[in-house]
């Protein structure tokens, strides 16, 4: 489908300018806190506060120097942390979210319904209830200070909000396709691999880039499970930078959490097409 | 590998600039022991879940720092091995400021190492004073004079949105000092409260008078500090005088384009208790799972007893208990650093005891208690009686829990 | 070449019955046709057959074996759906071969499977394309074909032409036929058009709520139907369905009254109430001097198909009757027609729809 | 047929069975997750509710003395339900109705669509960073840009919204509803599946625009809403970042942004009252499932569902 | 009643062009039928009427007004989608009163007009069902049944019938003719369907890659089709094209060869190569006396549809030939048939395909 075949009949110009006008109002409003933070991370440090405006008096991109070798590790390591982990995290999310999610929408089986409320239950359950169980587990595994903690649940499907969206989006993939597929002899695992899971590129996409996106910023699973400095998160890095006692470098969080949203930011940009994209079907009638 | 290998674990929060000279210290500690791996581990704002995850879990660091207004929570509830058996053997004692040990001592035994001393001070924008005329405080300013002048100086600044100095009502060392120098103090050795409702009260009526006469920030300013150095009603440009702790001189400069200056509190009278008392900086604990706790104290007695190591921490975690150390140190200073350091000896004649270990329940009272009546006081939501009445119950409820 | 059968089959969903007990024997390589009104549950039945539904009540056996909890993938039966079904991120080559690499045929084994289809179906050209790149004929064309290529023993068909137009629907079915001659195998069609259902049956089963109400070849279903509802479902225009009464009785003879014409008839027993005649519009000629006299007829309405003329009318009791002319008739409203009929094309049926036997006396 | 049955039931076991382990075998892994991940800890924390539990300590056994405490005389629990409920009945209607009216906006196809959309999902990207506490006093504090707008349009002197208790929590909401990307692009995903057909269908039968959107869009989108209200109605009661990046973890001002899993936070890691956090937490899962049961239950009569 | 005139109606697609300039004006109250294979542009040309698409050159005028620019729900025009587009949220009741809701038309209003609809529809028990919950012919009355409801000036119908019964068929197909008789209103309707084409017409436009090749009444088109494309577009089975050579001349009369047969006509003058005789099956007859003789068919296959046979074979020299004969005929592949017809009925195409009128001589 195409951007713009959703206005069979053409809207107004003035319509159209008016929604124009809107979009742009709005996008400004909403960019005014990031652009500050940009502009800021360029500005020295006792200017950051003395003035809202968006134009730095001196520029300096000495905030990007402090942050960036500031710590005893360099930020640029720490990206390289956090795009492993997200990078698993993305992988274990969609594998098994899928099949779970599958499993919800399209196989017959005993306890389906009983299940499934068990996993929206895990959804209410705030994480700081259990994290200290859940600690102990992982410490008698041996796995604390690794990126165990932080990747192999996700490839367990901890995360149900991807089970709850894909079963969203797999219902709308016509049941005729499964059954021709079942016709043509494939079972299950065929079905998903060959027919659901090729056309639901747009849910997998979106269930990539908010995984991606939601491990990059996690602060508090790395803070609990990872302690030596090299394998910190660019997020806990960020924290460093804010101190409770002493004092903290904003312009070195500025500077650093503007490049730590950048990749993110590229990766929305490239992927977003698919994002929102229907799911492709065949031109069926009815 | 090495057949004595050993790893140790070193927790601590702070700032890059900290955890540079730390981790230098470490790897100097390294170097003198061979085999020895230390590994550091900073934490920033959310040092302490970490830090208590850690403990629940039995997987503490060997070696973490804990800051005086909460040692005595994690030290009352045994998380640290008790360091008397050391002290004077492994972590040498001699050269130490004397009686300092009392800082690290919790129901009798020596929980954790204090690693410096800084003490209460004002800080001051000193442009401020000379462009305005008026005189900063010093030995000789009352309560009431400081109340003068803070209302003075607000008028004579004329800027919308600056007064003289922060709220400090919820600060609970800036009550502290107010407390001793009228002979109480903020907790007793019995683990209670060392004051009543009057003593509450009269502090509360005082900076109520001062915010309703402009004295001191309103009520919205001061909410938004986070009781970190750059929160403070001054940082942000809404003052030009802090209550502060010394140590804290080289951060408040940072973020200051006049140079700032560095005083003692008011009093009560003149001539009369300085309210002043030589605390510690922060603590180094071992953790009670440490397997080799022995080493540990090693590390520890490096790090407070060793010229070089000292030299590297300069006055960073405030200024050394070490004598000789401080003796060592004083001439690599920096002006500013050496502003805070002077400040220090400066009021050696002027401090008085060491005041009673800080009780299990303090963290809480810090969170819930001291902040919130003294912001429901600024905001009007109650009178200074009430806020002192409600200080003390809420006070006297958390801590005999 | 397999054989099927059906024994009394039932479908339930929930507490509605839909099917209600089917009994079916079909031989091995046969072609069978199912019809039946919109909804009376053909592509239920052929779901139920194709394991896609499971069945609620009776048995079904293919090839003498109980297949009732066997599942779809292993009953040996291809089906083209009603709505295509191709799988739209696969090419047309993918959409034919995946049957095939299911079940881990060699490449090569497949490659020249999927070409010979392609060949058969004259889409040899479209192999490459995506299903949304097809006109509506085409995609059809790969329906059949991904059935086709498993080369199965049973196949199935859900109204797989009524998607084409008039042209490609008379191409597509010969193939079909055709198909069916070359490789034998038993299939099992649903469609709604009567020439379909003409020319590719071997078998028809007329469905009706559920229910068989007759299975035969073509021309019985079409001459000999067994009630009222086969008569009126086969056939177009329908036949006409005509109240008689009966006038009078002499031994075997008995004359029946329509709208005040006389005919003379045989094989009528008792209860003579209710009757009516059936005609087919196509046996009813005007104006002709050869058959049996049905009486007048006034024209209300006339459609010219070119090749033939449709005349909608009333008899003198005001009943409708519609007759089918060949030729272009030049025939006005309220003109009065002459009508004519063979009577042994024509049939009575009794008040409860049954057809009864009759000869013209 | 007598002779015939053992062998069937065989299969038909067999099939039933396989059909089963199919099911299963791909919730697998789920269920795993489950079990080990989730079930331990869960049944642990639920154990730990009935005691009283320190750190360093042992858990002593309590009954229902934490939940008790909580229902009776707890006067920072009710504080926190308080700041908690304003919170997910003011944000999640909006953060929903915004989200939902930029992702009709864009999609009608303007030009340049793909920028706005990276636009509107930037402030998405920054999550619960530390940066937000320091970018949202610039904005809402008394000096911040809010204030200075108003000033500037309206000559209204506004507060410190963001130190004032009375209207602190609402900053929080702003911040909520400014970070409404995820849900724009999800409803943006809903939007795209809703047939083309059906708007020519409605407007042949003579609806105008907003008729379209009201008896067609908003119908059809219902399974997205629902999703997300329901996604976002637990992510609400569970907020925990926002206030502990802008409040410092103190709730404050004055507990006007205690969020309910922060006074939980505080209870368990500074208070160290881990069996009281515990009874706490188990309090919210009850409120939230009660919720969820409802909006599930509601949703027969309001979700459309084509499948 | 309305009239609708399209003059030089262009559609392109980007750089390719569907539509290449459409000339039509339509009465008040007239019925046309768009008739055309697959992917020639009909739906288009509907949609563009409707206002669903909008018209890339050319110009539209409704009742003398141009509509161009006007939107879809201010033309006051009712349409029947070829994919239904039922609202898949309302009930059957709810999708009828949509438009007439949309109206602000009175509640009590409302309700008759969609009962009477449902009536006629026979689906007055569906009223409350979802479209879910339909089969596919029930949803298509459904679809019908929103159209008629509205009472509009304009009604656009595409493809509306093609997935019912052949019963339904012929009812509805006669409750539309009903329908336009009765509210007058001016219909045009895309059809795939020969017979709903013939008799529901007063005008059939034969569309062919976005051109019309002809319009004319339904016996226009078939008995004098413009060109070869329109003579075997309409009719079913196709009208055979024999190819022919000339053999001789003499004056005015021209002697064809056909397969080794003589056939003497007139009318044909020049350029004599590539001439084609098409013979509609229908007007083929076998062992008859009257009509002219074609030569001998050799049959291959035959279809028998109870009230027709239709024979498939070849000519002597190979050529394909269809002949449909009435009734039941036993007819054998292999046997060898004379064919005759009626040279009147007969047509020439030159090599252009262009129709050449000639006489039998
Ligand atoms: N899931 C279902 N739940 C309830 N009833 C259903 C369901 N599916 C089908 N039906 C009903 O079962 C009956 C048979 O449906 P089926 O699709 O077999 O009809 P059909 O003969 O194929 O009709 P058509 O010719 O219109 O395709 C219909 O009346 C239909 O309404
Ligand atoms: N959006 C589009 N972009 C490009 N080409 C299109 C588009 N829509 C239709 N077409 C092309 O326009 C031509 C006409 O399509 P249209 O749907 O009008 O055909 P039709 O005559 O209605 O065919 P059918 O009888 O199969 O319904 C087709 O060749 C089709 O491929
Ligand atoms: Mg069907
Ligand atoms: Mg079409």
């Amino acid at each position: 489908m195409t951007e713009t075949t959703v206005d069979a009949t053409g809207s107004s110009p003035l319509l159209r300018a008016f929604a124009y006008a809107a979009v742009l109002a709005v996008s400004f409003v909403m960019l005014y806190p990031l652009l500050w933070m940009v502009s800021s991370s360029f500005k020295p440090e006792n200017e950051i506060f003395s003035t809202t405006s968006l134009i730095p008096e001196t520029f300096t991109t000495d905030a990007y120097r402090r942050g960036w070798n500031g710590l005893s590790v360099s930020f640029g390591w720490m990206f390289l942390n956090s795009t492993v982990i997200a990078l698993l995290a993305v992988v274990g999310n969609l594998v098994s979210c899928s099949m779970a999610a599958y499993a919800f929408t399209r196989l017959q089986f005993k306890g389906r319904s009983f299940w499934f409320a068990l996993m929206l239950g895990t959804m209410m359950l705030p994480q700081h209830a259990v994290l200290i169980p859940q600690y102990l587990m992982f410490l008698n595994f041996g796995w604390v200070n690794t990126i165990l903690p932080l990747v192999v649940p996700k490839f367990l499907a901890i995360d149900a909000f991807f089970i709850f969206l894909m079963i969203q989006f797999f219902r709308g993939i016509p049941r005729d396709l499964d059954e021709a597929a079942v016709m043509d002899g494939a079972g299950p695992l065929r079905i998903f691999f060959k027919i659901i899971l090729p056309l639901s590129t747009p849910v997998l996409a979106t269930a990539a880039v908010f995984s991606f996106i939601w491990t990059w910023d996690d602060f508090f699973a790395p803070l609990i499970y990872l302690n030596d400095i090299e394998k910190y998160t660019a997020q806990l890095g960020l924290r460093t930078f804010v101190d409770a006692t002493a004092q903290s470098d904003w312009g070195a969080l500025l500077a650093m959490s503007t490049l730590t949203i950048l990749p993110i930011f590229i990766l929305f940009v490239v992927f977003q097409r698919l994002l929102i994209e229907g799911i492709a079907t065949t031109g069926m009638k009815r | 590998a090495w057949a004595n290998e050993r790893d140790m674990r070193l927790f601590w929060f702070g700032s890059p600039g900290r955890a540079e000279r730390t981790l230098a210290v470490a790897r100097l500690f390294e170097g003198a022991n061979p085999g020895v791996r230390i590994l550091g581990e900073v934490g920033g704002n959310d040092y302490w879940s970490k830090l208590t995850t850690m403990l629940a879990g039995g997987n503490a660091p060997d070696i973490f720092q804990l800051e005086p207004g909460r040692f005595a929570d994690y030290a009352g509830r045994g998380t640290m091995v008790p360091l008397d058996d050391y002290l004077g053997r492994t972590i040498r004692t001699d050269r130490l400021l004397p009686g300092t040990m009392k800082l690290g001592t919790v129901a009798g035994k020596v929980a954790g190492l204090p690693l410096s001393n800084n003490a209460f001070a004002l800080l001051y924008d000193t442009e401020a004073f000379e462009k305005t005329g008026l005189t900063p405080p010093g030995r000789g300013t009352t309560w009431d004079d400081f109340a003068r002048l803070c209302i003075e100086m607000t008028k004579a600044l004329g800027k919308k949105g600056v007064w003289a100095v922060g709220n400090a009502a919820r600060y609970s060392y800036a009550l502290e000092a107010f407390l001793v120098q009228r002979g109480k103090r903020l907790y007793g050795e019995d683990g209670q409260i060392g004051f009543d409702v009057e003593d509450a009260t009269d502090w509360y009526g005082y900076w109520e008078s001062l915010a309703a006469n402009g004295g001191c920030v309103s009520a919205e300013v001061q909410a938004l500090d986070k009781n970190q150095i750059d929160s403070n009603p001054m940082s942000r440009g809404h003052a030009v005088m802090a209550i502060a702790f010394s140590n804290m001189l080289v951060a408040y400069q940072a973020l200051q384009k006049n140079p700032v200056g560095i005083t003692n509190l008011p009093v009560s009278e003149v001539g009369g208790r300085s309210g002043l008392f030589y605390r510690a900086g922060l603590h180094f604990g071992i953790a009670r799972n440490a397997p080799d706790p022995e080493l540990a104290a090693k590390f520890l007695d490096f790090f407070i007893n060793d010229v070089e190591a000292g030299k590297i921490l300069g006055v960073e975690r405030g200024v050394p208990i070490n004598l000789d150390v401080r003796t060592a140190v004083a001439p690599t200073l920096d002006d500013v650093q050496k502003r805070s350091f002077d400040y220090v000896e400066s009021i050696a004649d002027f401090v008085g005891d060491f005041p009673a270990q800080v009780p299990v329940g303090a963290s809480e009272l810090e969170d819930r208690v001291y902040r919130t009546v003294a912001d429901r006081l600024a905001f009007g939501q109650i009178s200074a009686a009430e806020a002192g009445q409600e200080l003390v119950s809420a006070a006297q409820a958390i801590l005999s829990r | 070449m397999t054989s099927l059968a059906l024994t009394g089959i039932k479908k339930s969903y929930g507490a509605i019955d839909i099917i209600h007990g089917v009994d079916l024997a079909i031989e091995p390589g046969e072609f069978v046709v199912f019809v039946g009104p919109s909804g009376c549950g053909k592509s239920t039945l052929l779901r139920m057959i194709a394991g896609l539904e499971p069945i609620t009540g009776g048995e079904l056996r293919i090839a003498g074996a109980r297949m009732n909890e066997v599942s779809a993938a292993e009953r040996g039966i291809a089906m083209v759906f009603q709505s295509y079904a191709l799988y739209p991120h696969m090419s047309v080559y993918k959409n034919m071969s995946f049957g095939l690499e299911t079940a881990r045929m060699p490449k090569a084994e497949i490659d020249l499977r999927v070409r010979k289809a392609a060949e058969i179906l004259q889409i040899t050209k479209l192999l490459d394309r995506k299903p949304k790149q097809l006109s509506g004929g085409q995609r059809q064309r790969v329906a059949i074909g991904r059935a086709i290529v498993r080369d199965p023993q049973v196949f199935l068909f859900d109204e797989p032409l009524s998607n084409l137009d008039a042209e490609l629907r008379v191409q597509t079915r010969v193939e079909i036929a055709k198909l069916h001659a070359d490789i034998g195998a038993t299939m099992i069609y649903v469609t709604h058009d009567q020439v379909e259902a003409m020319t590719l049956a071997d078998r028809i089963v007329v469905l009706n709520g559920g229910r068989i109400e007759q299975a035969g070849t073509p021309l019985e279903i079409y001459n000999t139907p067994a009630n009222r509802f086969v008569a009126g479902f086969i056939g177009s225009p329908k036949m006409n369905f005509l109240n008689v009464s009966v006038d009078g009785r002499a031994g075997e003879a008995v004359t029946l009254d329509l709208a005040g014409t006389k005919l003379a008839v045989r094989g009528i027993d008792a209860r003579p109430e209710g009757l009516c005649l059936g005609v087919r519009p196509e046996h009813l000629d005007v104006g002709s001097d050869r058959g049996t006299p049905l009486g007048a007829m006034i024209a209300t309405h006339v459609e010219q198909l070119g090749g033939q003329t449709i005349v909608y009318g009333s008899l003198k009791d005001r009943q409708p009757i519609v007759a089918t002319l060949n030729g272009q008739k030049s025939v006005r409203a309220g003109e009065e027609l002459r009508l004519t009929a063979d009577l042994a094309q024509c049939h009575v049926f009794d008040a409860g729809g049954r057809r009864v036997a009759v000869q013209s006396a | 047929m007598l002779v015939d049955d053992v062998p069937h039931r065989r299969v038909h076991r067999w099939t039933h069975l396989r059909q089963h382990l199919a099911g299963y075998g791909f919730l697998s892994p789920w269920l795993l997750g489950f079990f080990v991940l989730t079930l331990g800890p869960a049944a642990s924390s639920l154990y730990l509710s009935l005691t009283d539990y320190g750190l360093m300590s042992a858990p002593r056994w309590v009954g229902a003395d934490n939940y008790m405490q909580i229902a009776t005389s707890d006067p920072r629990f009710r504080a926190a339900m308080n700041v908690t409920f304003t919170y997910v009945l003011l944000s999640v209607p909006l953060k929903l109705v915004f989200a939902l009216a930029v992702a009709i906006l864009l999609n009608r196809g303007l030009r340049g669509l793909n920028w706005f959309r990276a636009i509107f999902y930037l402030p998405s990207l920054i999550g619960g960073s530390v940066a937000i506490a320091v970018l949202w006093r610039q904005v809402f504090a008394g000096d911040g840009i809010l204030n200075q707008v108003l000033m500037a349009l309206f000559s209204y002197e506004g507060p410190s919204w963001i130190a004032n208790p009375s209207t602190s929590i609402y900053t929080l909401i702003a911040l909520a509803v400014w970070q409404f990307g995820s849900s724009m692009i999800i409803f943006l995903a809903g939007l795209r599946q809703i047939p083309q057909d059906m708007y020519e269908a409605a407007s042949i039968d003579g609806a105008g625009r907003s008729r379209q959107f009201f008896k067609i869009t908003l119908p059809l989108l219902t399974p997205v809403i629902f999703f997300n209200a329901v996604i976002l109605t637990i992510d609400a009661f569970k907020a925990f970042t926002p206030a502990f990046v802008i409040s410092d973890g103190t709730g404050g001002p004055i507990d006007s942004t205690l969020f309910y899993t922060l006074y939980l936070y505080q209870e368990a890691f500074t208070n160290f009252r881990f069996g009281y956090a515990s009874a706490l937490a188990w309090v919210l899962v009850a409120i939230i499932a009660a919720f969820t049961a409802l909006s599930f239950l509601s949703a027969k009569y309001w979700v459309h569902y084509d499948d």
